[in-house]
């Protein structure tokens, strides 16, 4: 018992003395900006229109990654609106999905316009049994399909995260893989199939 | 004439450490090259250790020995001050001699 | 990200499996480091520094590391450092450029037309890091954070380090932010805390997964294009800023480089 | 690579001390054995006859490789006059990986990086007294990076 207050005790002492924020205000934001535009330069397809932040990174930045609860909200529900479901069914080809992935291609500079894009999902996250080399900055997902079933809500739910996990949760640290053009339609119903289809190995 | 290797050689005790470096990029013929061309197979295939101008090891080796090969060995009988003269032939005829003196 | 206090409460404690990986991989680095070709690159790297080069037919030998100049024993520990003659924060990769215009007499297009090298030839720059941090190693590390311009880069280099961009939204802390976070098998040191130290103490390394000798300037390089980023300019504030950020974090570890890695 | 100084002298003093013996016949590659795309064939072909597995040869390699590319392993056979170490990797390509012969001078010891194109068993056979023996060691092969 001792041990549990002892946690509580640093937790609130945490909570009261809020650590001093990264970034004081907006202009601190666009000064970082600014030695980043000055110091960098565009290669591959990796151009300099990626040093423009959008509303969502300002907001993360601002707040260390905990903005405040209406501001979230409405900046959840911007980029949900953002998203486009495709209609009918959303599972395509597990096998696919398995590929996509595996693969960490996709959006570097020395990705060619020819290379496939992959989803990079095994860098994160554990995904099914066999594969031991996962990592674990997100959740596991192993089962996704045999816990949460294929209704119809279930592989709206997996789109949308994989489409824009910032639609869910604003400063998760999941890449938003089809609002950056990262993933198309197609690719991302394939990995909505590698994680809900029973016979994908991530149900097996 | 490839690049000399590094070879340290150190007594300890009657047993004489034997560490051999060797440059070579130990080629598969599964590499491809920057322009995406891929590079022939080409590495040591022989490597012959002696001590004092008498062979003590002779080793066959395959392009699965890692890049810039690295081998360790164990001499026994030898003392500080012997020569030690390590020579590798590749697949495609090039050699390389070098030698040390045990310390 | 979940508020603080939560990953508190939680203390969740990484399943057995990863657990008895981190030691064999521990085991396997271990193992990689002794026996290494990261040598070949010191002895190359020492040739070049002597090597006269430049209009001015000049070596690398009187360049000033910051411990005087020709110093190269324990100069790589004290870096990155503020030096007067430049009025600027170098690193180690910034300094030798300045030395190759300003003692040799190169222009920079032609001593930068080259810095990161491959499998076959080693670059320059690669082949003098290895010589010269080599110099430093048992050496506790000691960025400079006294001087004003010195505490202006860290503090530059922090919020580099925290500051989401790019497609992915990544920031270096998305994934060296927290501890006990894996990419793969990769596991991921928080650098913005003193486990920054065990890195900062190996970089430059031989990746054998490459079979290079691979720089500072290139480690922040390629991070950046696995964040999806533009390229950064080498040498520049920004890179010495991180390098600054990440070394006085990991101050008094013991320099070990150049390391050997995956 | 530009020239390694400290080597290249000690390489150029010994050219010049006329110590450097004309390269003897080195042991000839065996090209079959080598060539061959299973450990069974390599292993016939290097006329190795079955072996009983052994506690004396020790392999010491990690369980987990974090890249193929470079993996380090350590072999040292304990069995009374062993006269030669094959190292065969099942899952390569080519399997048979290396083969040493030890003479007078040498311990049957040797430390090597080799390489691995996926997880796989690494089969050491050691010839004493006439007779072989084997033992075998599990190396995962995992990847690293972010497989960019």
């Amino acid at each position: 018992m001792k041990r549990v207050l002892f946690i509580i005790a640093i937790v609130l002492g945490a909570c009261s003395s809020t650590p001093q924020r990264h970034f004081t205000d907006e202009n601190d934001l666009r000064e970082v900006q600014a030695v980043l535009k000055r110091d960098f330069h565009a290669r591959g397809s990796a151009t300099m229109a990626r040093m423009e932040s959008d509303a969502v990174q300002r907001a993360c930045n601002l707040y260390d990654n905990a903005p405040p609860e209406e501001l979230s909200k409405k900046l959840e529900a911007e980029q949900m609106a953002a998203i486009k479901f495709p209609d009918g069914s959303l599972m395509g080809d597990w096998k696919r999905g398995e590929t996509i992935a595996q693969s960490g291609r996709g959006m570097q500079w020395n990705d060619g316009p020819k290379d496939v894009a992959g989803g990079s999902c095994y860098n994160c996250h554990q995904l099914a049994l066999k594969e031991p080399s996962y990592g674990n900055i997100g959740p596991s997902l192993l089962g996704f399909g045999k816990l949460r079933g294929t209704s119809p809500e279930m592989q709206k739910y997996a789109y949308g995260r994989v489409y824009n996990s910032k639609a869910y949760s604003l400063c998760s640290q999941m890449p938003r893989l089809g609002h950056s053009g990262t993933l198309s339609e197609q690719q991302i119903k394939d990995v909505v199939a590698y994680l809900l289809d029973p016979q994908s190995p991530v149900n097996q | 004439m490839a690049e000399p290797m590094k070879i340290r050689a150190v007594q300890k005790g009657d047993v004489t450490d034997v560490r051999v470096l060797m440059v070579h990029p130990m080629e598969t013929g599964q590499r491809k090259d920057t322009s995406g061309n891929i590079v022939p197979t080409h590495f040591i295939q022989e490597v012959s250790v002696r001590l004092n101008g008498k062979s003590v090891l002779e080793g066959q080796i395959s392009q699965a020995v890692s890049r810039n090969p690295v081998f360790s060995f164990r001499l026994k009988g030898a003392k500080v001050g012997d020569k030690i003269d390590i020579a590798w032939l590749d697949s495609k005829g090039e050699r390389s001699q070098s030698d040390a003196v045990i310390a | 990200m979940r508020p603080f206090f939560l990953i508190l409460l939680l203390l969740a404690v990484p399943p057995a499996f990863a657990q008895d990986s981190k030691k064999e991989i521990e085991r396997y680095q271990r193992m990689i480091a002794d026996s290494s070709p990261a040598e070949l690159y010191e002895l190359a790297g020492e040739a070049a520094w002597k090597k006269p080069q430049g209009p001015n037919k000049v070596s690398l030998e009187r360049c000033d590391l910051g411990l005087g100049a020709g110093v190269v024993k324990g100069a790589y520990a004290q870096l990155p450092r503020y030096f007067k003659d430049a009025d600027r924060v170098m690193d180690l990769e910034t300094r030798l450029l300045h030395c190759m215009l300003t003692l040799q007499g190169r222009s920079r297009e032609e001593a930068t037309k080259r810095v990161y090298g491959n499998e076959d030839v080693a670059s320059e720059m690669e082949n003098l890091a290895a010589y010269i941090v080599g110099e430093s190693r048992g050496a506790p590390m000691a960025a400079g954070d006294t001087h004003p311009k010195e505490k202006a880069a860290y503090a530059l280099g922090k919020k580099l380090f925290f500051y989401r961009a790019g497609p992915w939204d990544f920031s270096c802390a998305s994934c060296h932010g927290e501890k006990d976070k894996r990419i793969r098998m990769q596991d991921l040191p928080v650098l913005s805390s003193a486990a920054a130290g065990p890195s900062v103490a190996t970089w430059p390394a031989y990746r054998v997964s490459s079979s290079q000798m691979k720089t500072m300037q290139w480690r922040l390089n390629d991070c950046y294009r696995q964040m999806r980023m533009p390229e950064p300019d080498f040498a520049s504030d920004a890179t010495i800023a991180l390098a600054l950020y990440l070394t006085v974090n990991g101050k008094g570890e013991p320099y070990r480089g150049p390391g050997t890695k995956r | 690579m530009n020239s390694l100084r400290r080597s290249t002298l000690q390489f150029a003093a010994a050219l010049t001390a006329g110590l450097l013996l004309p390269l003897r016949a080195l042991a000839a590659w065996n090209k079959d054995a080598f060539g061959a795309k299973t450990a069974a064939d390599a292993l016939k072909g290097l006329g190795v006859g079955a072996s009983a597995e052994s506690k004396d040869i020790v392999i010491d390699a990690p369980q987990i490789a974090e890249n193929g590319a470079v993996v380090p392993i350590e072999i040292t056979s304990n069995l009374t006059n062993t006269k030669s170490i094959v190292v065969v990797i099942e899952k390569n390509p080519f399997p048979l990986t290396a083969k040493f012969d030890f003479g007078e001078g040498a311990l049957p010891y040797v430390k090597v990086n080799v390489k691995m194109g996926e997880s796989s068993f690494v089969r050491v056979l050691a010839e004493a007294g006439g007779k072989f023996y084997s033992a075998s060691k599990e190396v995962k092969v995992t990847i690293g990076g972010c497989g960019g």
